[in-house]
């Protein structure tokens, strides 16, 4: 049997104002991230309902990364705030169901740091790798 | 008729597992009885029956119907039923074999439901009688007897053996599959059993449920009774009582997009739910009155109005214990049927 | 398994859209070889359906006596409704039916003067027995039509009502809007006070379309004139899902309405439980 | 402590009834059996003197009712409180869900309500229960008696109570309890200190049970939304049954984290469920969670308390720290 390495489906939500600038700098700037990050673009950390994440996962995504401002810094003064409440307690809720916490991360990138973006990415992808497919959060009927 | 010992009885379902698949009640972790696969070890359930009626069997919660892929503005249907496998389903109660034949009044009516059909011809229902009908039991309300269970094979358990009687020709086959392990009886020990069954069900809180005041052409009578508004007025609207009945069978019909696809499939509905009836311009059930009301006339009169006076409910008394709020049909029954009486 | 089964609908093309009003348009529908999904009887519906999005019943619109497509005028009110009034020639949708229990048409309409009432989109299931009883005239007596809706735009297939019906010969058709427009000389008014002063005679059927608080007081106008409960037919709708009674939502009383309606006379209505 | 007699209740709501304080009685009624009581409103002595009930099976938490009976009913409506069931209702009037004016709140002292369910595990055929002081003695239909001890028959909610203190009430009728020292995070931690893969199997067995009857939500006092996203056809996640285990998982988290920061941890959702899931695992969850990183928080408390997943501080811990504690 060949053993291919799996390629994971990373989605990435990130912020208008700062993650997804960083995103783009990122790319302004030739550094690279892997290109199976799928970056969705959201007015704000805290618009990513915990429902966004389990369809993400649902549809086929590994690993699921959200992105937003640093703290102190959201556009909206403290999107970002509640957004590190919610995602703290969905993700340890996701880790209490024995889903790898691994796969699921928070990190706050602004729109200068293009470097950081990619470097995040980039370890994020190569952890979720290690992963494997995502097989404890998956819908069957999605993967056909 | 046919017995062998109760020692041998894991053998016979060896020897049915052999050839198809067999379903039993076995008691799970939490102390309660489940349809379940058989595999080596498993044993028959004590419990008098299961949480979840079998009715999964033949009309299963989810149900994949069809598939359509689409590409700009055309559309493929693709048929996804597959030929089903033989199957039986061991231990079923008398109460459950009766809702099967309910559930057939509505599936296998024309226009038939192939899905529903197709499950029935697989299935081979082998039932057994009741030993311990408990304070829950009102099959005899409507003319079920618990100690002669219908289906393909009729099963009786007395102390140390089991006892086994065709009804159908499929049963005949299941008779003929573990004839080496059973031998040929008479039916004495087996009246013995009847007996001390039917002297149970004499003694029942619940045996003289009269249903007198119920079936076709009641309409007029029973839907504006006042009793509805209170009877309902503390229901949750979960769709806990439609979910374990063996009988219920309404269903929805939802499409879900994989994003490769839209698979079409069916899943159990329930008649208490807000959604049930809503339509983009309104809900002609808009109270949890109204709906409540549907579950109860749909079993006791509409169903029997359109079914030569069968009743659309078989007294298993599931909902009777797991209604959070303890509401169910008895207590209906009761309220409704005794109303004339005062 | 080759059997088939109803709730696998057939695939159809949607091969025109007609905008009749702000919110209601008319498609139709053939299968993609061009013909015509099924035959049908004038009353009866089909269910059709978006896959991913969802399956809803409508009336079909056009008479049977048409061979060719079949034509639903659908308003915009709900997911699918909505999904279809955005759609273009040559989509593909899937049609499955016919469901239901037609209008009699050759039994007790027969040789009987027939007086059509509708309101709204209500005119819809009507159109079809219209046009039957257009097609077959000599078998019945004199027809009547009264139609009435919000505005002039909102009257369904103005055209065809004022080409081809007004111009029969035996046929009245009587419109009506709800208040008086610039370029509309004709009735002004809702359709239950229209009826009582046209003031029909009795010697004949009469069929109801429209809001449920226009059939309940056009309803009265009728009894007032003298008509009786079986005189008066109507076509209900509720949500369904399969079509053929056996998902257990589209249920009055112990009767179906995907099955066993969805025509109704006054006086089987009468027997029902009032929960449509 | 002296136990509260259904009597003294209904002498104490045929008093408020007759003298016009209040107009409808939210209690317990009788049924079939000992132990099928269910929630009911009286409107008179009559009704009340036959058929009200309090006994150990009234582990029905009315405090939700009120949401729609206050808006339903015109008078003023009377209602029983146990300890547990006062804290949802502060909660729900910290959510402006009823009117507090229309309510008349009586506390009411509760000893443990009972789980039928555990009363069945080994016998079947009940003819009858009845109290005793260690427990119950349990008659069944073929003449035996078995007598069950408390502890081993309390509904799951009543094991681990948090409290016998009253927190909302016009009137306290028997004598008022404390909070009290309790071990309700012990299975949340004993799951916690699991493998992943252990804690997959656990959740993957019991939620596989779900057969998405809604009933967890529909008993749940903090699910009061008028219309919810689970019934929602446009919320993209209306999905009527368990279609797999994704689905499953889907419905349970959101259902939890929905109510997480506003749940007070009454456990009817595990009550109700008629699979017998251990949802209240769930919800303590986050509820320990909540205590551990953004300090103790009990909802339901007092009126118009802020909730944790409505508020933050500048120095919240990092979602990428909640799994690093202790390890």
């Amino acid at each position: 049997m060949q053993i291919t390495e799996h390629k994971p489906l990373i989605v990435a939500f990130c912020c208008n104002w700062c993650s997804y600038a960083g995103a783009d700098l990122a790319g302004n700037n030739r550094l690279n991230y892997p290109a199976d990050v799928k970056i969705i673009r959201v007015p704000c950390s805290c618009r990513v309902n915990p429902m966004f994440v389990l369809r993400a996962f649902q549809k086929g995504a590994d690993g699921v990364i959200i992105c937003g401002c640093h703290p102190g810094d959201c556009h909206y003064t403290s999107g970002n705030y509640y957004a590190r409440r919610r995602m703290a307690m969905l993700f340890s809720m996701l880790d209490y169901l024995g889903i790898e916490r691994e796969r699921t991360r928070v990190e706050w990138v602004s729109a200068a740091e293009g470097a950081k973006f990619s470097a995040t990415m980039n370890d994020f992808v190569e952890k979720v790798t290690k992963l494997g497919k995502n097989k404890r959060l998956e819908d069957l009927r999605c993967k056909k | 008729m046919r017995k062998c010992s109760l020692s041998a009885i894991n053998s016979i379902f060896e020897e049915i597992a052999k050839n198809t698949m067999l379903f039993l009640p076995v008691d799970n972790k939490d102390g309660k009885a489940e349809y379940k696969k058989w595999q080596e070890g498993f044993l028959l359930s004590e419990k008098l029956n299961t949480v979840k009626s079998p009715k999964e069997f033949l009309f299963p919660q989810t149900e994949n119907l069809m598939e359509f892929k689409t590409s700009g503005k055309n559309i493929e249907i693709i048929d996804t039923r597959t030929a089903k496998e033989d199957f039986v389903v061991f231990g079923v109660r008398a109460c459950d074999a009766k809702a099967f034949d309910i559930l057939d009044k509505v599936f296998l009516t024309e226009p038939r439901d192939s899905y529903y059909a197709s499950c029935r011809e697989h299935g081979t229902i082998i039932t057994l009688a009741c030993n311990k009908p408990s304070e829950t039991c009102f099959c005899s309300a409507f003319g079920i007897d618990p100690a002669n269970p219908m289906g393909d094979v009729s099963a009786w358990k007395t102390e140390n053996e089991m006892f086994f009687e065709a009804n159908t020709e499929k049963g005949e086959k299941f008779i003929e599959l573990i004839k080496n392990l059973t031998e040929k009886t008479d039916n004495k020990e087996v009246k013995k059993q009847k007996e001390k069954i039917s002297n149970i069900m004499k003694k029942l809180p619940l045996a003289n449920l009269s249903t007198e005041k119920f079936g076709g052409g009641k309409t007029k009578e029973l839907f504006d009774a006042p009793e509805w508004a209170e009877l309902s007025s503390t229901c949750l609207g979960c769709g806990t009582c439609t979910f374990v009945c063996p009988t219920c069978q309404c269903y929805d019909i939802k499409d879900f997009n994989t994003g490769k696809g839209v698979i079409r499939f069916r899943c159990w509905d329930s008649c208490m739910y807000s959604n049930f009836t809503l339509m983009a311009h309104g809900n002609n059930r808009n109270s949890q009155k109204e709906r409540f009301r549907q579950r109860f006339m749909h079993k006791l009169v509409y169903f029997p109005e359109n079914n030569d006076g069968t009743f659309g409910c078989v007294g298993c008394g599931r909902c009777l214990s797991r209604c959070p709020i303890s509401m169910n049909i008895v207590k209906v029954m009761k309220k409704l049927g005794g109303k004339t009486n005062d | 398994m080759t059997n088939v089964d109803t709730l696998i609908p057939k695939v159809g093309v949607i091969t025109d859209v007609r905008i009749d009003t702000p919110d209601i348009k008319t498609f139709r529908v053939v299968t993609p070889d061009g013909k015509k999904a099924f035959d049908h009887r004038p009353g009866q519906c089909a269910m059709l359906s978006i896959p991913g999005v969802g399956e809803a019943m409508f009336s079909i619109t056009s008479s049977p006596t048409n061979t060719e497509y079949m034509e639903f005028s659908i308003k915009k009110c709900g997911c699918v409704t909505e999904w279809l009034h955005s759609a273009e020639v040559g989509q593909q949708i899937t049609i499955r039916g016919p469901y239901g229990k037609p209008f009699p048409v050759d039994d007790e309409f027969a040789g009987k003067n027939l007086l059509f009432i509708a309101g709204g989109v209500g005119l819809a299931p009507l159109r079809s027995v219209i046009n039957y009883c257009r097609h077959y005239r000599d078998r019945y007596g004199k027809i009547d039509i009264v139609y009435g809706s919000r505005s002039k735009d909102d009257l369904l297939d103005y055209k065809e009502i004022i080409d081809e019906w007004a111009t029969d010969e035996g046929i009245n058709v009587h419109l009506t809007i709800d208040n008086a427009q610039e370029g509309w000389d004709g009735h002004v008014g809702f359709v239950p006070n229209y009826v009582k002063e046209l003031g029909f005679d009795t010697d004949k059927t009469a069929v109801l379309c429209g809001p449920p608080i226009m059939i309940k007081f056009t309803l009265d106008g009728l009894y007032a004139l003298g008509f009786e409960k079986t005189q008066i037919y109507t076509t209900l709708e509720l949500r369904m899902k399969c079509g053929v009674g056996k998902c257990g939502r589209c249920n009055v009383g112990a009767k179906y309405v995907c099955k066993d309606g969805p025509v109704f006379r006054f006086d089987e209505l009468n027997e029902l439980p009032t929960e449509y | 402590m002296q136990k509260i007699t259904t009597d003294a209740l209904v002498q104490k709501a045929v008093e408020l009834l007759n003298n016009n304080t209040v107009s409808y009685v939210l209690g317990w009624k009788k049924g079939e059996f000992d132990y099928d009581i269910t929630p009911y409103v009286f409107k008179d002595e009559k009704t009340l003197k036959e058929e009200f009930i309090y006994s150990d099976f009234c582990g029905v938490n009315l405090s939700k009712y009120l949401v729609a009976k206050t808006k339903e009913l015109a008078g003023k409506i009377l209602v029983f409180l146990k300890p547990c069931d006062t804290y949802s209702f502060n909660q729900l009037l910290t959510e402006h869900r009823f009117n507090r004016e229309k309510v008349y709140a009586i506390g009411i002292p509760c000893e443990g309500m009972l789980d039928i369910d555990k009363i069945k595990l080994n016998l079947e055929g009940i003819s009858s229960i009845v109290e005793t002081k260690e427990g119950v003695k349990v008659n069944t239909l073929d003449d035996k008696t078995i007598e069950l001890e408390k502890q081993a028959i309390l509904l799951e909610k009543c094991k681990n109570c948090k409290s016998k203190k009253h927190y909302a009430y016009d009137e306290l009728l028997g004598e008022e309890g404390d909070v009290l020292d309790n071990n309700r995070f012990d299975e949340v931690a004993k799951l916690e200190s699991m493998t992943a893969e252990e804690r997959f199997e656990f959740w993957q067995s019991q939620l596989s049970k779900c057969i998405r009857c809604n009933a967890c939500r529909d008993a749940c006092p903090a699910c009061t939304c008028e219309k919810c996203v689970f019934d929602n056809p446009n919320s993209g996640i209306e999905n009527k049954s368990p279609a797999n285990s994704f689905e499953e998982k889907l419905f349970h988290i959101i259902r939890a984290f929905h109510v997480a920061g506003r749940c007070t941890d009454c456990g009817e959702c595990s009550r109700a469920c008629p699979q017998n899931i251990p949802l209240h695992l769930l919800n303590r969850k986050f509820i320990k969670d909540i205590n551990e990183h953004y300090g103790e928080f009990q909802a339901g408390l007092e009126v118009g308390q802020r909730g944790p997943l409505v508020s933050y501080t500048t120095e919240d811990v990092e979602p990428s720290d909640v799994f690093n504690k202790g390890e």
